[in-house]
């Protein structure tokens, strides 16, 4: 189809040309989803998020559902290092299409010798999920504050010569400040963002309605605030911003392009329209033929914000 | 194994090689899909269950015994079920292109289905998952049901007889008016023996002593359950005892229905060790003595 | 209804007692919902937050809808305090129902006078609306920090005898910690929360959604979020919380409740169904009738945590 | 002023009297309600406009012209209108208890309206604002309107005619096939002016001129307009010129729709001095002189 419509999907992400910005949001894709999709026409492969240590995930119920969206707490069930290689990684060897690797570890240490250990042939890009809690600083996710996450991201850079992904968290109360010191640091691109950190009772048990107590929302309903986020962070850094958080449609794409994102990530959408992303990349197109815009790129920032009288500084935090 | 059913084990083969297949250069074909089903009748049976029918694709008339499909439910008035919600096949009819649940109004998501009208549009996403495998050396097989689970055995009753297997159904129910789809199992040979709660038949004692009974009959090569974890454990004892194989179809709360998202998770114990499977991609069918309750 | 059914509705919040749990969340409530409600049913009366400052308000378009919610930037129109004090109390003067006057003002300073010159009579409580730029650091807002809430809530506590009522915003990464602070400097309860920073993109024009290009996000999308900043207050303050977000229904309200709300504030709801609140009194009524719970103050802080495992440590923020 | 219209004011009413008669010992009785009102038709009049029938109370059933119904429009495929959506009262009849809308498909919220079908219940809330107010002393009086302006100054006609007055409607669209509620205004005995763009007759300047001749005819007591700010300035500059009275509905987005949120302001001059008003509230219908376009 873009061949036939002469409509340029592709970007770049910090020195990684994707053919079209569509990818799956950690943990919400795995090699099943290949029954479904043809799995060269996504922009990359984002593997659900591995630790070095064995882990079983959360207790059950690890979701719960809400109007809009759901409260995820799954954990991080992984087996390690090893079987990712041998295991999992061969699954995607068959396809033209690059793999991204999402890492995660309780110290910054950690995290810089999974990414090196991790930097081989087969893998095109490490993406570091720091939403996870820093052990060495009293539990609070690495991601919450710019220091930590400049350590973090420093150390990585320094064990890895691939294309480096740092995916914020959206729960602490300054994204741009935080993208700025992975910036800094040298990441090559942000992801903004994960989950929301939720909880939900339920009425009849008076018991949370997931094992783990909290956890993530994600979805529809997260949607205007995590493009908010996007949008600010944008402004704060030049690497290229990848949104993330209640993408479901083309349009919802869109707007993310516009906020600033260079690509967008697909997470609990899959769920529900398993074809999601490949209906989203024939969407981008169609909207980039109808408003003859040659380019997917050129949708990156595009939003126009008009010269205005300084809006009166609300009852909410002003625009910044 | 028939070549009707070795399709079910197509659709869950195993991953790599379905992987592979992007290599040898055929177009890709989705083997899963999301599509919207027309709905034919959705119907009450009896106080609690409706029977869904609708018309859909060839892929998703090709379902097997076992397989299950994810329901995108409609909203009920107040209510607004998120998730998919996963529904066995009750029947599926790859000549008409239908395919058929029988489901329990529960809660949202059910409330959803139950407002379906003929000629309304569903949307239907499978086949999913690994279903029944029937060996064609057994000439008789017991399936032991409770609640909705007998939607689940449901199929079993024309694959087994496709298969040249005699069938015998041991159902079990609170109370006799509750108990469904008795009527599928006799349109196909099978004898079914009902036990309930109300008329206090419905307890493992006297499950187990029927099931000993048809083991002592030659006519249990294999036990197929659903739908209660006491029932499975009275098979269980019974299986290991006699040296019987069998298979479980289990349920867990699910968001993906297709691997991704881990949700899933049940414990089962493969030769003593505890390890961990995704009940819609690894199962909802595993094998009986790997299951835990 | 109550006195037949002997369910004893009323609450304590900081030494006032309401009827019962339920009132609106300021800035969604007027005079004009007379006609629709009885206003003697309700828990207590919120106004809109009023500035010393005339204001206008933001620019046009003001709200912008969104699945499972609005995002809206109205600013803080405000007509001052003497046309508060003629023109607006003498409407409530009539019922038997406490008015909260929720206040706002640029500086420390600025709140601890407003709340002086409020605390007349016929004024029952202060609400501190602290989402509001602090214009004497950066223009953050005071909620956004534990110092500066501390700051601000001391101040206003040596301005006023009126209970005191800070209304945090959810908007920082750490409600609770700015909890903590408002009860060290003497806040009578806190209100847990405001809306959250949002945003929304026009495809058409590709211009933001809201004049004042972001917004904060409102209604049933943001529940699961504010309901754990509640779970995680009450676990770490003793005064009372009062919960607010979302709330559509009696449901929500009594998991507010059970997640450790002593009360709930019900906005956007009132613009969908503007009886919301009376029938959400009358369902919290039912359930305590049905649940044989015979106050409904014994839901407060009711989920039951079990003791359990230590949950895996996932790759979004721990439990707390 | 006739006791019809008169009701319109006291829904309207200052507020301090509404919160006053909290006092007065009597039990409290709601006079704006939401309802779930029954759908009685819901058909196409032209390629544009649906026009919506249905059953509601007897508080519904009392609205005034110019008022208008907040409502709670049904979600259609792939849409969640999540606010209520404003619509101007098209008719109202207290005797058989039903309202009517007039609305034009745009966009989710009437997208949403026009999936109704007979029988089905449609959440309806109101009367809402201050509707139009006749002075019983205008014997003749003309309403201009384009667009949805139409629907919301139809129920004038029936007012019109029951207070006495003679009714002259200008009427602008863009081709005459898109005209509504013609029949309306003839079936209460007013005269119809159509001006369409097609025909190129719909300009100001063409519109000035039938106007100014209906004022030299002396057929013209009072202007009402809704729809068109660029046929509002043409009166407001007779209007000012003549000495003529004058009043507008206007519209905004709103939320509420009761005065609570402040998102439907918009500025008004009153008497060289810019306030800020609610539409849904302190209007939608307004003074011609005080309004800004
Ligand atoms: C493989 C599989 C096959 C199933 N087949 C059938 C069937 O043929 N007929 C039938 O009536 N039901 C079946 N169920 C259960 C069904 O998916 C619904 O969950 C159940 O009907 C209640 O859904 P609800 O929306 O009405 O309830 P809700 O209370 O709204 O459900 C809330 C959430 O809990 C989940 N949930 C509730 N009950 C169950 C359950 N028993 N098992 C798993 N998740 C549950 C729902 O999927 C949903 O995510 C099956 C479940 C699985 C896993
Ligand atoms: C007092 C009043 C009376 C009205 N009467 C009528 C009527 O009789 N017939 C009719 O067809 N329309 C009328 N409208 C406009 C109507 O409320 C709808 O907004 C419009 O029909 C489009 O809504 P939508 O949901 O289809 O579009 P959407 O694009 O989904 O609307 C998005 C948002 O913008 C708002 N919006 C869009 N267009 C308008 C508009 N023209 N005015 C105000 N808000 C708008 C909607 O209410 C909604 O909040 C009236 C508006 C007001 C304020
Ligand atoms: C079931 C589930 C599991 C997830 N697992 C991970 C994970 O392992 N690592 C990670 O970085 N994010 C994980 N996420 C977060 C998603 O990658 C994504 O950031 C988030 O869901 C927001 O996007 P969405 O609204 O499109 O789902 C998970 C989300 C869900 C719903
Ligand atoms: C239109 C609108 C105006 C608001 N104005 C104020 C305000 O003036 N002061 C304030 O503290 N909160 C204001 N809020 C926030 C609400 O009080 C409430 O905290 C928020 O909407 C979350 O509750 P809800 O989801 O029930 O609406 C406003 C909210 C809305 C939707
Ligand atoms: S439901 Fe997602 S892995 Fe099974
Ligand atoms: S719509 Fe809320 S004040 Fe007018």
């Amino acid at each position: 189809m873009s061949a036939a419509s002469n409509v340029d999907l592709s970007v770049s992400i910090g020195g990684l040309t994707l053919r079209n910005p569509v990818m799956p949001a950690s943990g919400t894709f795995a090699e099943g989803l290949e029954k479904v999709m043809d799995f060269n026409r996504l922009g990359a492969f984002v593997t659900k998020t591995i630790t070095r240590e064995l882990r079983a995930g959360n207790p059950l119920p690890r979701v719960v559902e809400r109007p809009g969206g759901l409260i995820n707490a799954i954990g991080i069930p992984s087996k390690g290092v090893p079987y990712f290689i041998e295991t999992i990684m061969p699954h995607y060897a068959a396809y033209d299409t690059p793999l991204v690797v999402s890492i995660s570890a309780p110290t910054a240490e950690g995290f810089a010798s999974l990414a090196a250990e991790l930097s081989i042939p087969g893998v095109a890009a490490i993406e570091a999920n720091i939403s996870c809690p820093n052990i060495e600083e009293d539990g609070k996710a690495f991601a919450m504050r710019a220091e930590s996450t400049q350590k973090v991201t420093r150390l990585l850079r320094t064990a890895t010569e691939l294309p480096l992904w740092v995916k914020l968290t959206p729960n602490t109360g300054d994204v741009p400040e935080v993208a700025r010191a992975a910036e800094a640091a040298g990441a090559d691109a942000v992801v903004v963002a994960n989950t929301i950190l939720s909880m939900a009772i339920d009425l009849k048990s008076f018991k949370p309605c997931l094992g783990n107590i909290m956890g993530g929302l994600s979805g529809p309903a997260i949607k205007p605030i995590v493009l908010r986020q996007v949008f600010q962070c944008a402004k704060a850094v030049k690497i290229p911003v990848i949104g993330c958080g209640g993408i479901s449609t083309a349009d919802d794409a869109i707007e993310y392009m516009l906020a600033g994102a260079s690509a967008v990530q697909v997470g609990t959408a899959t769920f529900l329209q398993p074809a999601a992303m490949t209906t989203i990349i024939d969407g981008l197109e169609a909207f980039c033929l109808r408003r003859e815009t040659p380019r997917v790129a050129d949708l990156i920032r595009g939003v126009i914000i008009e010269e205005a009288d300084e809006p009166d500084l609300a009852w909410l935090d002003p625009v910044s | 194994m028939s070549i009707q059913l070795d399709q079910a084990h197509t659709t869950a083969m195993p991953i790599a090689t379905a992987a592979g297949s992007a290599c040898s250069g055929a177009p890709w074909k989705a083997s899963i899909v999301a599509e919207l089903a027309e709905v034919v009748r959705n119907e009450a049976v009896n106080a609690e269950y409706r029977h869904l029918v609708v018309n859909c694709s060839e892929e998703a008339a090709a379902a097997q015994p076992g397989q299950f499909f994810q329901l995108l439910c409609p909203q009920p008035a107040g209510e607004q079920p998120f998730l998919r919600r996963p529904m066995s096949l009750y029947g599926a009819d790859p000549d008409r292109r239908q395919v058929e649940f029988l489901y329990k109004v529960t809660g949202a998501g059910t409330r959803g289905l139950d407002t379906l009208k003929p000629g309304d549009r569903l949307d239907i996403m499978g086949p999913l998952g690994v279903g029944f495998a029937l060996d064609p050396g057994w000439r008789h097989i017991v399936a032991v049901g409770r609640g909705a689970g007998l939607a689940t055995l449901a199929p079993l009753a024309r694959a087994a007889r496709a298969n040249g297997a005699q069938v015998t159904a041991v159902f079990s129910a609170r109370r006799p008016d509750l108990l469904v789809s008795v009527d599928l199992f006799h349109r196909h040979r099978a004898d079914v023996i009902a036990v309930t709660d109300s008329e206090q038949t419905s307890g493992p004692a006297n499950v187990e002593r029927i099931l000993r009974r048809l083991i002592a009959d030659g006519r249990c090569d294999a036990f197929f359950t659903c739908g209660s974890s006491r029932l499975m454990r009275v098979q269980q004892r019974l299986a290991r005892e006699v040296g019987l194989p069998g298979q479980v179809a289990m349920e867990q709360q699910m968001a993906c229905g297709i691997g991704l998202c881990y949700c899933c998770v049940r414990d089962f114990n493969v030769n003593g060790e505890i390890v961990n499977r995704r009940v819609c991609w690894d199962g909802p069918v595993f094998d009986l003595m790997e299951a835990l309750p």
